[in-house]
């Protein structure tokens, strides 16, 4: 089912992030979103995550769909440790699960750590390791890759790629190279207000589709 | 009338629902053991009613007592209102007090106890009130029957308080006991039983006066210093006269009981929970436990209520009690 | 979607003030109803007396100098001992979190005053003290263990992640405690200070009973006791409620006002 | 360059188990030394007894049957209190906490709790309450407010940006409630806890007094001032002393295991 | 000064995150530390700083010199807005300067906003912005341009390479084309625990030097 944000506005304090935005997004697939800081996509996230109101206008599409939402911060629970913090979004707790999850991210051996003894991209594994986990029809990832060496990197753009093909991925990414690698479609964004400045659709990837 | 349903229904046991049922099923069947609920207090009320709990307790009373040591004077007062007693022991002045907050439906039964208040001294030598002129009198109970007390026996020997005499107030009576035991207050006005624990405690300490004795002698017979009376309530006391009154022969007897066998009186307080025995042998000759109805009651109180009108009319409730107030058997 | 998040009360400034003093008016209502019917249960004057009686009472009461006097005088007792008890009580919080054995020697003293009952010490404490001030000391120790505990825990959940960046950026003491310690402390402090007040009232009033202070609520309420003149108890009982509502409203005011100003919230 | 950060009590595990000990001892030798040069500047048996006498008295009542079931009985009714006192103040938190409603309806409600003096309605409560649970309702009446107002101000502290994963992740009341709000609520919910404790002993043990209650701390402490055995009254108040810090340590100990078992801290 | 570690030494719970780490770092200039997510550079950092003890071991050359010290979460203080919590690390209280130090970060407009209200690359630059504000000998900067689109971030790397010439700045990337632009050293970085595999001077850099 196709995602349609339509005229939709939001201000803070009067300053408006979204102004009259119109969207259409497909039903499955990855779109990486790529814009300055500040620009408004973590409003965007939050809006169609439900968990900020439009002041007006509309996101359709998303009636019984499942969401999963990487944050910008990690916002791990801190009295759990990593594997219970996986654990605890999944229907029918399952700690083998949770444990292959974070195997899937590379943190397999850390599972008890509690996020205050994870360094900060291990904590950012494991916020990922959960969205992923949760799976959803429409997933939001806000820099899932923002502070992850090279190396770790290409693995986390691997998982994701091939996770849940079935969902609709939105991708907040600063690196070009990488959204030119993931995406069926780029959007380019500028703001605050938030506007869409140019739509791609890296050539090889659409030929696949 | 609503009144005495709701709290006949409170208390189904002790009184019929109302007058009309009372008259089909007349209570006065001497057979038949009525249930009197009674409110007394640890100090001296409690003291004379030993040999009636006991008593009631053996079966052998023209009625069962159901007696309850209430803590202080709100508990009784709360029980004899919300009709869960129907006898109240209570300080002298509240009974008056009630009786005019009900429209008359309390009523004074017995006077129990006279005046507990002592002057005691220590190093001090005080014979007479006239003594006290120009000392410094230490006391507690502001506002409250020893002021009143001692006002009065002061001003009718011809001295001005506060004047001829300072009186100095002290929050609490134990305050008091401490001061008077430390030597920083030398002549005290105090209460059973904190006369008898601050003599006992320390020898140099004396009891100089018995201010019943010094009201006597100024008041004559014209009225009493009474602390604590029995009161009780009218539409109980309508239904249930028979039984009532076989109750306050059965508590003069007790209060007798108390007064001449103190020894085994003591060992029913402990046992009771109202004092140590051996505290209550000491108290109770200092306690002025005595049992006073009927005429001479009717005699002596009036005058009483008429002093601690004149010095607060909120002491009486406002206005003096009329005749009913008193009961007569 | 939206499954169980518990309604921020400070983040609706747009509903209308109109609303909020309706609802406010039908919660005073709904209690004044209660009491009625309480009162039309009991039918014992003695025990309690309608609302009606009470604000007549009140409203009496309020033509009398005197009445503005002696409430006067005990909420000025009273709010010292109050004063004194947050002073304390936020001093020594701050002194047994910067030191162990602080803690050690002033933790048993404090859990003794929570729990020593006030008819143990008063004798003791009439010596040193002089009738009128033993309200003021009674809220005094009443609101000490209050905020000493909450202060205590704030200051123990401050985040020790701001304090790392305090020590790095070289703050020192002062401002360590102006920009980190303080707002952490806040949310606890509040509610210790307004949990406080209404508990500096319950005592404070009892004591003014037990030490008999002259021009006070607490010899008031204890008068209208002994002479069972039970519209007096609920006329000023209500006062004691009210200038406890009052003043925590005042409070929490005055608070809001310096938390911004200073911004520590 | 450590500059200012206030230690961490927890976060010294190494410190040695007799070093601690030995800290508790002097602190306690501290008081006891206080107490001992108190009594000599007194000198006055009757107003303050010393160390040795109190404790003399104490081991000889621990002597006796009846010492235990009194202080076991007392400790029984004051600790139902609280534990009422505490269940009813979560309940009441979460309640005015969901709805604006109740909160506006409960506030006035918990506030004239607060500030009541047990004089003004101790009349009109032992009329339903029989003298037994009078020491209950009090201890109860005492914790309920310091509950209502800690655990209210920990639910609306509770980290909003975990409650909207929360909601994202769609965890549900149950879930929500067991991995937010009790884990961000339990700092708050302690402190309430320790404070209350206290208070619920100082107010409960006056309660035994005002209703005469049987086989009671309170009870005994009135004996021993009526009878002016100052001996008891301070054995009598040692008591109570260390049955409330013996609770709030075996609480404390409790809610550290459980925090621990069910990952709330 | 140089900064020399000796024999440095630090474990969690057992596990040796830093062991017998040597390392000599020049008195000024770049220094890029390029390593695996979790590898120790944080705990490297907050060694430095004197904010976690070593075990055993040495840090010497720091007697006396300021570390200003941007960490990879904000840190921000969330009850005063964004301008004061660059004026509170100001010696001498000086909201100009402060603003002065939003603008260079393009934060001028958004000074009054406190932490919550910014977007997350927002944030990172207020806690830059402090970083830089402090000054100080030694400048720890811990992935200080994460979730930065690609001109802020170019923007940003222009400002912490004009800044402080004379100071020593420690900064962990995950891009190898800005450790390469940025560095007059780079530290490729393994572990945990901790070691040096490769130590490169990018040579343009070298012989500007
Ligand atoms: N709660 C809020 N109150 C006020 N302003 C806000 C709030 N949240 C966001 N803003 C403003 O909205 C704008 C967009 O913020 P948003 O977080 O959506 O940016 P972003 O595109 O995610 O940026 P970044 O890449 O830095 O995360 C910013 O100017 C920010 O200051
Ligand atoms: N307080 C702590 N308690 C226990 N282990 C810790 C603690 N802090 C860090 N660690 C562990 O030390 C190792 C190094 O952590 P550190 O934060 O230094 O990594 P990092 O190199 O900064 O990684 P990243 O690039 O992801 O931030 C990790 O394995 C981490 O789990
Ligand atoms: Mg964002
Ligand atoms: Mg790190």
């Amino acid at each position: 089912m196709k995602l349609t944000i339509q005229d939709a506005c939001k201000s803070y304090e009067g300053r408006p992030v979204l102004e009259q935005l119109c969207l259409a997004l497909p039903g499955k697939g990855t779109v990486c979103l790529f814009g300055p800081s500040g620009c408004g996509k973590t409003t965007l996230f939050n809006c169609i995550a439900g968990l900020e109101k439009l002041d007006s206008g509309a996101i359709l599409g998303m009636e019984g769909r499942r969401v999963a939402y990487m944050f910008q911060e990690d916002r791990l629970l801190p009295w759990i440790n990593a594997r219970e913090n996986v654990e605890v979004v999944l229907r029918h707790a399952d700690e083998k699960q949770a444990q292959k999850w974070l195997e899937a991210v590379g943190l397999g051996e850390d599972g008890d750590k509690r996020p205050s003894e994870l360094s900060g991209g291990m904590r950012q594994r494991v916020a990922l390791a959960r969205a992923l986990a949760f799976g959803g029809d429409v997933i939001l990832l806000d820099e899932p890759f923002r502070a992850l060496d090279p190396k770790t990197r290409l693995r986390m753009e691997a998982l994701v790629q091939e996770h849940s093909r079935e969902a609709l991925k939105l991708l907040v990414t600063h690196d070009r190279e990488e959204a030119q690698f993931l995406a069926d479609q780029i959007l380019y964004l500028e703001g605050p207000p938030l506007r869409i400045v140019r739509r791609e659709f890296p050539s090889d990837r659409r030929n696949d589709a | 009338g609503s009144q005495t349903e709701e709290t006949a229904s409170q208390a189904p046991e002790s009184t019929p629902a109302s007058s009309s049922e009372a008259s089909e099923e007349p209570s006065s069947t001497p057979a038949e053991k009525i249930t009197i609920n009674i409110a007394a207090q640890k100090g001296p009320t409690g003291l004379g009613m030993v040999k009636l709990m006991q008593d009631s307790e053996d079966g052998s009373t023209a009625n069962t007592y159901n007696v309850t040591i209430a803590s202080s004077p709100d508990a009784a007062v709360s029980m004899i209102s919300s009709g869960e007693a129907d006898v109240a022991a209570l300080p002298t002045n509240t009974a008056a007090i009630l009786y005019n907050k009900t429209s008359g439906n309390v009523q004074l039964a017995a006077l129990n106890t006279l005046g507990v208040l002592y002057v005691v001294t220590n190093g001090e030598e005080v014979n007479s009130i006239e003594d006290l002129r120009g000392k410094t009198v230490y006391s507690s109970g502001q506002g409250a029957t020893p002021e009143y007390a001692v006002n009065y026996i002061l001003s009718e020997n011809g001295m001005e308080p506060g004047t001829d005499v300072t009186v100095e107030y002290k929050a609490d009576h134990s305050e008091l006991a401490a001061s008077i035991l430390s030597g920083d207050a030398k002549i005290a006005v105090l209460p059973e039983p904190f006369v008898t624990q601050v003599t006992t405690k320390d020898p140099n300490v004396k009891v100089a006066l018995n201010l019943t004795d010094e009201w006597d002698k100024v008041a004559g017979d014209k009225s009493v210093l009474t602390m604590g009376c029995l009161a009780v309530r009218k539409d109980f006391v309508e239904q249930n006269k028979e039984a009532f009154d076989a109750f306050l022969e059965e508590y003069k007897a007790s209060v007798d009981f108390t007064n001449s066998h103190v020894e085994e009186a003591a060992e029913l307080s402990e046992k009771y929970d109202i004092m140590p025995a051996a505290v209550a042998a000491k108290a109770i000759p200092n306690c002025n436990i005595v049992y006073m109805d009927g005429d001479e009651m009717k005699q002596k109180m009036p005058d009483f209520l008429n002093i601690l009108y004149t010095a607060n009319p909120k002491s009486v409730g406002g206005e003096l009690p009329g005749e009913d107030f008193y009961y007569t058997k | 979607m939206k499954i169980f998040t518990i309604p921020n009360k400070s983040n609706s400034p747009k509903r209308s003030r109109a609303a909020e003093w309706g609802r406010k008016c039908l919660a005073a209502l709904f209690w004044l109803a209660l009491w009625q019917v309480l009162y039309l249960a009991v039918q014992q004057e003695i025990l309690i007396v309608s609302p009606v009686r009470a604000f007549g009472r009140l409203l009496e009461l309020a033509g009398e100098a005197e009445f503005w006097i002696t409430a006067f005088s005990s909420m000025l007792r009273i709010v010292s001992g109050f004063l004194l008890g947050v002073v304390a009580g936020t001093l020594l919080a701050a002194l047994t979190s910067v030191s162990r054995l602080l803690y050690d020697v002033f933790h048993p003293m404090i859990s003794i005053v929570k729990a020593t009952p006030v008819a143990s010490f008063i004798l003791l404490a009439l010596v040193w003290i002089e009738s009128p001030y033993v309200p003021v000391f009674t809220a005094f120790l009443m609101v000490l263990p209050v905020v000493w505990g909450n202060v205590s825990n704030g200051i123990a959940k401050t985040d020790r992640n701001l304090l790392q960046m305090a020590e790095v950026y070289q703050f020192g003491i002062a401002k360590t405690i102006r920009r980190i310690y303080l707002p952490s402390i806040m949310p606890y402090f509040t509610a210790a200070c307004t949990t406080g007040m209404g508990l500096a009232w319950k005592a404070g009033v009892a004591a003014e009973v037990l030490a008999n202070t002259k021009r006070s609520i607490g010899g008031n309420i204890y008068n209208a006791k002994i002479y069972i003149e039970t519209a007096d108890l609920f006329a000023w009982t209500a006062v004691v409620i009210v200038i406890s509502v009052l003043l925590e409203k005042l409070m929490m005011r005055l608070m809001k006002t310096v938390g911004k100003k200073y911004n520590l919230s």
